[in-house]
């Protein structure tokens, strides 16, 4: 091949550098990362979810590593969308990437609020939707487990904001084209998925849950074939744009799920165990590409053969 | 400024029963780092132990070597104990903050363990700095632990008080009942504590320095999942208001004794 | 300690040895590590899933791994019911522990023969009945993810059956307590969960999924932190008891599900990876209950300090 | 009957590059393995990865050493490498059926890379046995692999008809055209064919025998999960009826040729 494939990935509106952006809650907002490696080579950054007050999160211990995984409570601590806006946009407006803002909220009009705001502002190219969190009016339940609440709070979404709407999906339920449906419906630009799985773990010496908040969210490798199965699924399901996101960890993990029809995709918990994780499997789709003659990572997607 | 870097085994001292000094090439990194500064070590290129573990730097030299101290308490260190030289790992460092070294005149510098580590290399950096007077406690469950641990002291000139659980070595019983012995001649004014350790012992001696009025630093040490402050999991409760956290690996992993719920922080 | 402590385990009008079960398709029909672990010393082997009629299973590859985990598509294979009664069973009779039938079907009516047949047989002392295979009838949703199936398997089983039922519950919901309470209001004996979550794997240098079948059943020490979630979940749920069943390798796993309130504990994978291990986790329980000063496996139970 | 052992290194050799030949001490196992038996090992006490791995016993001796011929292509066989001498790992075996040696006269063993330990011990075995005529046809990438892979046989007064994809040594080609070359000499009442090595050498061999009318055995490698016939996934596809699947683990390794339908083992 002649010229370098082509990387560029167009989603919900927007067009990126290429396919692999940072998780949500895994790479701060940026500016953490910005010594470790190259953000200007990152498709985009996702942020930490943000909220309209500024949240403590749960008391420790938050995190406990489980085989192959890392469970976590973190309990969305985050600054809050005023001081996101004022601390840490200055420095993701110019660190050379789309910015994606992450929001999240106990009642669907904190969701509404929160894209008015961020639509508001210069340097957001996107907004993610966090629909993992418990939905206080309905006794708690997630909105992501309940395809009514999915509905209402993307269309919230929408009628707040003249930017793309991505609706992250829970794997918490039974089917998730159920969930996937009712996001592309409601007018969700994009779904990404999968956000963590509920899980738990114990200290039999002590006789207590290793995380203070008692269950905690699943991440990394361990989760990866439930996430691309989800993937696959919902890319069949769905019309607009799938971000797939679960355990990816290498280049090959990153193929996988766009073979399974991921439009683009998004690395967490790799990044914790490699800050340069995203950047190198944007550098290694590339050679994927190069070394398999294909000319851009739009000709790979979906290609799986059955 | 931190940095990634491909890290290459030098050699791996065993210190004991399952303690190990491991000195790495990693001139970029060990080039910048400070007391109480750690860094993250990936124990294995497998997915199973998956995160990487923080280690304090223990010393450095000129030409690029980095030296950090470990016991094997799991798979991630027991994959430490397992290389060779030549071998290479992945190191993200120098991070977190540092002991404090510019205000006083006289350190009493109080090390459990591999708590050692921090320690050690803030009582180089205090005698490079000139003059200062300084009296290292050391505590270790055994003195075969301990004299390996607390062996480069002499070479700067300090002088250590030990202790030891089953007293084969120096005073039986606890690190901070060396503290309390000293306390009267300890002035509040001049004196500085840094300390490292096991929770319950920095904490014991939290309390003793906030009695007494004596300014006390202490490294902490929490489960982390990045060390870079990204992922929000290695809190502490921070004192007086039970819904502030700290973050060990960013605010930390050096505070003001007074600054923890050492409550919460035990359980 | 003068005596050792107590392992025996009353489940659903049973007493086993220990509480320390083989997990059904990874323990074949306990004559394949007859050589290899002390088959008297575990509490009871579950056997292969038995379907009326046998089955050749499912085109190769059917196995891959995956990080911590193991991702399978058997497909059922199974000497169907007369061969395990003419050629398993006699086997099993004698082996020196209790033995449960797991079965399968594809409509209600099968679960409801196959508990005619086993309990008109000598030597099985209990049914597992798994669920999480599609049903014809239902388009080929899983019984196990719809309330009103798993209540219509379990009626038919309990008519059919004098023997203990134990409903195995499929982790592939949005809510375990809605099933495991449908189990037990329909008259379960005792419920066992998780099976295998439904996942995925790609060979990206192919293109082509892994396993022929496409999509498999996960199992293995990536998956424990979700199963034990559910089963903490669902032993809250209902008053009948429960198994924990998920990536339990070692005693402390065991011990995890017990603590979480697990009555008993089955063994999946891991004999794969030590045909030694039920049998010695059920030692190490043993030797945990010494060490803590407790008599009995019973005390434990639930145990977990909020 | 087989065994769950505990075995201990007792040394690794390197055979090139990626190429090792671990010697254990596996008495039991040892003293019980056939031609064509496979062992399943633990590489490593973490869960990733998970499996054991199969490995077919190359050689033993009555001392209680069983040695295996490896070549690294994963994570669980760069565990394997990297083991020293006195590690210990768990060994299940000896599993599967065995080589069918008893009823021919005349053998022409045919093996590919690594494929060679089954097939020189079915050497050993025949020559143990008394008399009987062996041709050895063995293939490789390069002659650098395939030297050490193929140089036990002339101890054993056995020459080696070598082939190499490079042509660095003996035939510049595949294994089966020195098979192709022999066809006329072979007396199909009196040889029979053993073979071990990859899926499409083995087609092939399978292919020319049929065609001939020689009796022709092999040794094939599926995915295992247990080695012991419990998880029922290394099936591969029987011939004739596309619904009956073989167990490679307890069916096989060895099959005889007929048995398989080739064109779903290759795809
Ligand atoms: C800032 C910092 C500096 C450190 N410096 C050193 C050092 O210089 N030398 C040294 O030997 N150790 C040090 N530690 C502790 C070291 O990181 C842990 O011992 C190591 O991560 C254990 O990994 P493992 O896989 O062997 O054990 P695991 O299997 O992960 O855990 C085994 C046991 O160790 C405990 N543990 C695990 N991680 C930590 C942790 N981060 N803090 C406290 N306990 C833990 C677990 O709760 C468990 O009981 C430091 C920790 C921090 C946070
Ligand atoms: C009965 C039997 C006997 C064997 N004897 C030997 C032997 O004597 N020497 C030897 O070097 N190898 C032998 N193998 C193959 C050996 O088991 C695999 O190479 C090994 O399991 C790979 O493990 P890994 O973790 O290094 O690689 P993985 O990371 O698991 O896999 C790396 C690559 O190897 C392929 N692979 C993995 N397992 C197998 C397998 N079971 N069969 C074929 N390909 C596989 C994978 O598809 C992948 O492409 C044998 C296999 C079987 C079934
Ligand atoms: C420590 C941590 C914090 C997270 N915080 C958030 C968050 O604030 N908002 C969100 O939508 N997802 C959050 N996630 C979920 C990740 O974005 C991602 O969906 C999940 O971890 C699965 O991807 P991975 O396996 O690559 O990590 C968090 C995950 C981790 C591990
Ligand atoms: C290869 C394999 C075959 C299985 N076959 C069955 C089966 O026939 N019936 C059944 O109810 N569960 C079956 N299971 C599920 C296990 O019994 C168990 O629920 C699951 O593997 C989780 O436990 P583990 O993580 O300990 O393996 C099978 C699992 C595996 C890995
Ligand atoms: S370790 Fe991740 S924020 Fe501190
Ligand atoms: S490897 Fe499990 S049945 Fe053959």
């Amino acid at each position: 091949m002649e010229n370098a494939p082509d990387l560029k990935t167009a989603i919900a509106g927007m067009t990126l550098r290429n396919p692999v952006m940072t998780a949500s809650g895994t790479f701060g907002y940026g500016e953490e990362f910005a010594e470790l490696t190259n953000l200007h080579r990152l498709g985009a950054i996702v942020t930490k979810g943000i909220s309209l007050a500024p949240r403590p999160g749960n008391p420790p211990p938050r995190v406990v590593e489980t085989a192959s995984g890392l469970l976590n409570a973190i309990g969305l601590e985050n600054v809050g969308v005023q001081a996101f806006i004022d601390a840490k946009l200055p420095f993701l407006k110019n660190c050379g990437t789309r910015v994606i803002a992450n929001i999240l909220g106990d009642r669907v009009e904190e969701y509404g609020e929160l894209c008015a705001i961020l639509s508001g502002v210069e340097g957001v190219d996107a907004i993610e939707v966090n629909i993992s969190c418990p939905n206080v009016k309905q006794g708690g339940i997630a909105f992501g487990t309940d395809p009514e609440a999915v509905a209402a709070v993307t269309k919230t979404c929408k009628k707040n904001s003249k930017l793309p709407i991505i609706i992250k999906l829970s794997p918490n339920v039974t089917d998730i084209t159920v969930t996937a449906r009712a996001a592309e419906e409601a007018g969700a630009d994009a779904i990404s998925l999968i956000n963590t799985i509920t899980a738990m773990a114990i200290d039999a010496e002590k006789r207590r849950p290793r995380l203070a908040n008692v269950i905690g969210g699943l991440s990394g490798p361990a989760i990866k074939p439930v996430a691309l199965r989800m993937v696959w699924q919902a890319a069949a399901a769905v019309r607009i744009p799938v971000i797939g996101i679960g355990g990816i960890m290498t280049a090959d993990d990153a193929l996988e799920f766009i073979i399974a029809g991921a439009a683009a995709v998004q690395v967490g918990t790799a990044s914790f165990v490699n800050p340069r994780a995203a950047e190198e499997i944007a550098a290694g789709i590339s050679a994927y590409l190069e070394r398999h003659g294909l000319d851009s990572v739009a000709a790979l997607r979906g290609s799986l053969r059955l | 400024m931190k940095t990634v870097e491909r890290a290459r085994v030098k050699r791996i001292v065993s210190l004991g029963r399952n303690l190990f000094r491991l000195d790495l090439h990693s001139p970029q990194i060990a080039g910048q780092a400070w007391p109480a500064s750690f860094v993250m070590a990936r124990t294995s290129e497998a997915t199973a132990p998956l995160l990487c573990r923080p280690f304090s730097v223990y010393q450095t030299t000129s030409e690029g070597e980095l030296q950090i101290l470990f016991r094997v308490v799991g798979q991630g260190t027991a994959n430490l104990s397992r290389l060779r030289p030549d071998d290479e790992i992945s190191l993200t460092g120098p991070l977190g903050n540092g002991f404090d070294l510019g205000a006083r005149k006289e350190f009493i510098l109080i090390a459990g363990g591999v708590g050692v580590a921090p320690v050690f290399m803030a009582a180089k950096q205090i005698v490079r700095n000139g003059g200062t007077r300084i009296t290292v406690m050391a505590g270790a469950a055994t003195g075969e632990e301990l004299e390996p641990l607390t062996a480069g002291f002499a070479p700067l000139g300090i002088d250590c008080e030990l202790a030891t659980d089953d007293g084969s070595l120096g005073h039986h019983g606890l690190v901070t009942d060396l503290l309390k012995q000293r306390l009267a001649d300890v002035s509040p004014q001049r004196t500085g504590i840094l300390c490292c350790g096991p929770a319950p012992m920095m904490a014991a001696v939290a309390g003793i320095c906030e009695q007494a009025g004596i300014w006390c630093q202490v490294s902490l040490e929490t489960m982390m999942a990045c060390g870079v402050s990204a992922c929000l999991g290695c809190t502490v409760a921070g004192r007086g208001n039970g819904k502030k956290y700290l973050h060990v690996c960013k605010d930390g992993p050096v505070f003001m004794a007074g600054e923890i719920e050492w409550k919460t922080l035990l359980t």
